[in-house]
């Protein structure tokens, strides 16, 4: 390959781990408004709920977006709605705001497609908030970026986290 | 602790008084597991669930794991998930279809009827000894199949589900019949949501059982509008033109919120942010107006049925378990219903309504959890639990014999002003518990 | 477990040793929240840390959660952070100021002097039903500020806390009046370290209340030095000229490590590090001398204030709270002190020394920490629960009555041999330990 | 709980019934710490951990740490880990080699003998006040070294350790005897497996006392490979060819599967994988037939000394400790035994081997860890502890006064078809368990 | 350096997280053979027993490959195995499947000779499975790659787990 | 941008988190002096208190430094007396020494300026010792770093614990 080719493969690998990053910073420092301005209009956010499968079976392993009950499934509309509820200052479970910091780790570029890259990432997104209440979870994500007017959006983001029966109270954060 | 003397000190639904001890003390803890949980009926889960013989779904009872579970004849069964040998979980999958559930130990299998099928070595290792009929699977000794659900009790003293259910029938089925009128018709769609959350099982159970009064909870919510129709957190014409009543059973201990439309009601707006469903629910209550007679005007909101089932009959439909998971965790189990017969759209719209507004993602529900955590947690301490709950609102405001237009509803009912509330709901919640508490079996409370 | 007399045998500070029970024992641990935390006087803060009306701060009286809030008009209270209705925690942020607390579950709302002000819909859910002046905040009935600092205490009956204090106030003043001999003057720097140690609460509280025994705890900071004159753990010539004094009173479980330089003693070099702040020091004592007469010569080391609070006089200057949270678990919280009139830098010079002394980063305490946590551990075992601790060093030595120079000391006093130790002020601590634990009631104490 | 009539109602192994209780009642358990753990004869180590002088490891005593240490003068100790002092843990390491262990937390000192050896400022702190003699390290008044093992008891009146093994010692040997028929002989790798299992430590116990029932569990192993010869678990052959014995000794508690082969057997084919080591054991069986006269004929699998100690003879040849951590959790420590004076070819093939089967990393053992975790949380319920487990396996069917071709083998025996299983020996565990849960004393048992 | 030279470096870095992060999507989609593949026939996997030592003396730290007994010390025929054990669907400690994530980070290349590199990197662990058993191990890896027909393969990796008491029932993954 | 400049950027990046990786690895191979040395003789190391504050007084969120009571408000020279203290052998907090593993996520170089960048990363510390105490501390690292005779130099490290009340016991290792 060329040095051009080389430069650019690790260019975009760069580009789009500073992108990861970035939003991880918007979200830990509650910059909810800049973090959803990253998503496309179009976009989709599914959380499937995971089950306990036989090894045989692992169609049975995780809730179907679109059809069934996900923990999230929705689009910037619904999205938009979260953020405006932690700024309505009454949203109980974030007052106090919460302490979040969000790892992200693992990024792989598995597919590019004239303006499209389908990206995988591992993370691990600590709470913590009042005194000594603590959650860690830990999970994969698989996401769409779109490069539009030349900045990365994300289109679509699958979450697979890596907990069956949810061991948080709430889910009152993005990841 | 757990005499019942003390219990009638901690214990005072007349006075609205409840001691925090019943919410943080181990001992009555411990004790509700015997009297209540290993005693009432419990909702297992949905017939929908297990639709071809062989199908199973892990279920929870109380504290413990059971199998729901159709035998290869079809009968429904609930059984303790635990191996009559040495007790290992026989069961370690959600959901799924076996011919057999194969104790990974020592290898017991049992059959989907719950008999003891296989024992390895049995002739030469337990030759006459072991007697298979009388180690099966520890099954309910009382199951009961309502309108797709599926409910068990531990107690074979148990009184039938119907008598438990009593008058409260009417009410619980204001989630399971189809929304035009028809008996039965809900089905719940896939996926079901389980959590943990840091209360006692009492806090979401009452809460349930009719608590209009946290409004400033949800006032977040309120702002943003994650309504049907875009705004708020529900479609609230129907219930403002309605009577708003809070009806319990202390005798029974179920509750629900309840709504008594007006006669001449017209059909209100509603599921504006789209037409197809709007329609739907418009076609649905007419309907239900022609099917029901006067029992149309009646719909539900949330409810409780004792001890730990809550259905939440429309906007969103749902109904919860809360699972007790020692006096200061709780593990929720939330099943999302539609009118099986529903347009696609319509199921896809409302699923998307629940999901937003139910559960830990729900923008409603995440505000509960929090002030459900934090009020056991600021409960716990030496004088904490010298200050009792307060439960005195509406107090002496309830009658029985409640009669609107000629339609008599069944029930202890506060017919309160609308927008406001009553605690005559949490009051029915505890008389019941106080009485299972204190009584040694059915027997005594019959 | 809990019975008097068992208590006996656990406890006999005579012969000098203590049982390993009272630290690790679930039942005695339930019992000390109801005879000790729930009814002796506990540190709740600082004045300082709220100056305006409407101003608080969290806080915490044994396992619990309190506010420490300047009402509207100005008078400070300490209330239980959980709301009278259904127990939430009405407060859930470190500190601020505000108007009013409102509960977030239902919306009940107190005024900072703890009166219940707000109750959605009261007339039209509760009616006449709800007196709110039997429900507002859980007021700490008895509260006291003590030369900037805050005190309260659970039980009405509780004695004044200047009876309480009793002879030791001469002691706590060493750490709280101004380093000039000015009565108060003291101030805590903003921040206050909260941190978990895996250990039972009476392990710092008797350490603080008189340990000079553990110097091989912190071998390794003499080795490398972080006082303020660059050596060892502080200025150790003004303590090698003195008379050394473990001063406990049994009766109130209060105890110092003191120190009384002789009449004629000139000033020590110390806090060679900075020529300003030696300079402070230098001109303070003169101030001193000059106001305190002979008392100028008393100054002291490490203490407790029974049951938890903790004065470490100078060197550093701090206070610490030792909250129970299980038999097996303590969160300290420690404030930092200076002379509020000091200069910039020489609190910033002292603000240096405290953190890199003290806390779980401070290079001293992190191996108390270490050796309180493991000490601990090692002691709730089947067998090790069949060997007391022993208390025995120093035994029958110590006096009352002490004076020296025509100054008279309060207190039973142990009159050491420089650099070395005694367990005099331990044993007060548990002399008062088990007065409390053994009494119904304040009244059996009199 | 606690009461011996109760304990008759939970453990009745003469109808094969033991109730879940006695393995996830808190009261039970601690009962247990008590009258067990405190009082029988316990694995600590091996001689061959502290060749020299001043060597130690840290050990553990049901859930208390313990020191094996060997003196300056070359006799070996068993220690409490705890400072008489303050009760700080004296030594944190696993293994080194010291003059004395100095607590970190005042500095006391004990010689590698346990004697008091150091106290700081003795003289001006304690003057005549401490006794030294009187407050050295509690060491276990009994120990006893048995072929490179250390078995230790925390009580006087345990009988002598060879009384307490009685006839066992026969089987123990065959773990602890070289292969070629010398006495002792064997070493431990270095290296101790130390790894936690969610579940009471008697289900470990149990199943190495004597179950050859739960082949299931290891199925995937058997088709897998993982044996010194390629294939399934082990080398079968001189198994199949024996008789299957399940040897228990119901007053003592001690337990283990056997195997006697035919007078005549012909050596059988084992560790195919590696000619030298199969060459190495042909070698040792015939040394072993020359020494042992008819005695070489048994060789042992697993077995359990009362009550937490597990040899495996051979194939892999191992002995844990299930050291309990509360009533929910174990804690499990494995040594793995070679002859010493084997090749270190030999070692290294069965190391591999060793490894690759047992412990958290086995193929073999993870499954056992999976079962008895769910086995013991499937057990905790209210309802599942209404039904207890099943022993019937081979219910009276064991004899006493085996003899086989002349050759008489102590024990209760049960003499099974090969390939099947028998419960003979679960019976002799809880027998002894039920035997010294119910006794005050060692004297009562006598 | 010319802009071959470092371009060159930053491709091998590239090239060894791309490796690593792949390797770790193959594990957690329990992939194990294509995971197996990514050994040399003669790779050694070792993991020690770490123990409480004095700070002087560290020799007594860690249990020594290919003389005591270790967590792994083994080749590529064991692993074999163990993969072969998860396939056969009658491994009940990993029925139903664990749900496992693999974060990698801080990845080190310490040497590279010929085809050889020496990577050192982090990871953390964690373990759901059926309700809530949840595991987390952190450590370090120590791998040898080597580069065969312009594949990197794991020649040896040796595996230092924070753990001396291990914290978890059993080793049913791979690290 | 021309091959070189991009070049540049990747190069500073890759630097960046080699110098980052070769922190955490001098760390918890306890290889403290060498450690030391890559702070500047002027260096701050700082960690405020964080406190539960309303979102709308994000102002009172954490403590300040040079003023308040902090976790650590110090410069090298208390620093090195922290090593030194490891290295008496009597430190019983590290005697024996804990197991830590620093794992470095999220590098952001946010601002370079000359010799200097301002660089963002997250940490997961992960904290084992004796039997079975563990400690997790998961946070934000807002790093000044300084080229100073071509080599990296930490010149201020702000570490923002994602903690209140601190859940462990002491502070004995570095962040
Ligand atoms: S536990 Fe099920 S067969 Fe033994
Ligand atoms: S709990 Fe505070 S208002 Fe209800
Ligand atoms: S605890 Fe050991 S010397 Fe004090
Ligand atoms: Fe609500
Ligand atoms: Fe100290
Ligand atoms: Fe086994």
């Amino acid at each position: 390959m060329s040095v051009e080719a080389h430069l650019a493969e690790l260019l975009l690998q760069r580009e789009i781990e500073a992108f990861l990053y970035r939003e991880a910073e918007l979200l830990d420092e509650r910059r909810f408004e800049e973090w959803l301005a990253l998503f496309t209009e179009d976009a989709r956010y599914w959380m499937p709920i995971r089950r306990n499968a036989p090894s045989d079976a692992p169609e049975r392993e995780r809730t179907r977006e679109g059809v069934d009950v996900n923990w999230f499934d929705e689009g910037k509309d619904t999205l938009s709605r979260r953020v405006a509820q932690v700024r309505t200052g009454v949203h109980w479970a974030e007052e106090p705001p919460s302490r979040t910091c969000h790892m992200v780790t693992n990024v792989q570029i598995v597919r590019t497609d004239g303006d499209e890259a389908a990206v995988k990432s591992r993370f691990l997104l600590y709470r913590n908030r009042v005194e000594t209440e603590t959650d860690v979870l830990v999970g994969k994500r698989e996401d769409t970026l779109r490069r539009i007017a030349g900045q990365w959006r994300i289109a679509r983001r699958m979450i697979l986290l890596d907990q069956s029966v949810l061991l948080v109270k709430n889910l009152t954060f993005f990841i | 602790m757990a005499e019942t003397p003390k219990l009638d000190e901690l214990v005072d639904v007349d006075a609205g008084t409840i001691s925090r001890e019943i919410f943080v003390n181990e001992e009555i803890y411990r004790q509700e597991q015997e009297r209540i949980f290993a005693r009432a009926w419990l909702l297992v889960g949905f017939e929908s669930q297990i639709p071809q013989p062989g199908d199973f779904v892990a279920s929870s009872m109380g504290e413990e794991s059971v199998i729901l579970c159709r035998d290869r004849a079809g009968a429904v069964h609930v059984f303790l998930n635990s191996c009559r040998h040495r007790g290992m979980k026989v069961c370690r999958y959600d959901e799924g279809n076996t011919r057999e559930f194969l104790c990974p130990y020592h290898g017991w299998s049992y059959a989907t009827d719950g008999t003891l099928v296989g024992v390895p070595h049995q002739k030469d290792a337990y030759g006459a000894q072991l007697d298979r009929s009388r180690w099966g699977l520890v099954e309910a000794p009382r199951m009961c199949r309502y309108k797709g659900t599926v409910w068990a009790s531990w107690d074979p003293a148990a009184p039938p589900f119907l008598d438990y259910l009593g008058g409260y029938a009417l009410y619980l089925d204001l989630l399971l019949d189809a929304w035009d009128g028809r008996e039965g018709g809900a089905e719940a769609i896939g996926g079901v949501h389980k959590w943990l959350v840091p209360c006692n099982w009492k806090f979401p159970a009452e809460n349930f059982s009719g608590d209009r009064y946290h409004g400033v909870s949800h006032r977040s919510v309120d702002m943003v509008g994650i309504g049907p129709s875009g705004k708020g957190r529900r479609d609230m014409q129907e219930r403002n033109e309605a009577r708003s009543l809070d009806v319990t059973f202390p005798d029974l201990g179920h509750s629900m919120i309840a709504f008594l439309r007006p006669p001449d009601a017209p059909l209100a707006p509603a599921y504006q942010d789209s037409p197809a469903v709007g329609e739907y629910f418009r076609y649905c209550e007419e309907e239900r107006r022609r099917r029901r007679g006067a029992h149309w005007r009646l719909f539900g909101g949330p409810g409780t049925v004792f001890p730990n089932a809550s259905p939440l009959a429309r906007q969103p439909r749902t109904i919860a378990v809360w699972h007790p998971r020692g006096p200061h965790q709780t593990e929720v189990w939330r099943w999302y219903l539609v009118d099986a017969d529903a347009p696609v759209a319509v199921k896809d719209f409302l699923r998307h309504y629940y999901i937003r507004y139910s559960g830990p993602a729900g923008l409603t529900e995440q505000d509960d959890m929090e002030n459900w955590g934090y009020a056991h947690a600021a409960s716990r301490g030496t004088v904490a639990r010298r200050h009792p709950y307060n439960y005195e609102m509406g107090l002496g405001r309830a009658t029985r014999g409640f009669e609107d237009h000629g339609l008599a509803l069944p029930g202890r009912i506060a017919d309160i002003v609308p927008g406001t509330a009553s605690e005559n709901n949490q009051r029915g919640f505890y008389t019941r518990w106080r009485q299972l508490m204190g009584a040694a079996s059915w027997a005594e409370l019959a």
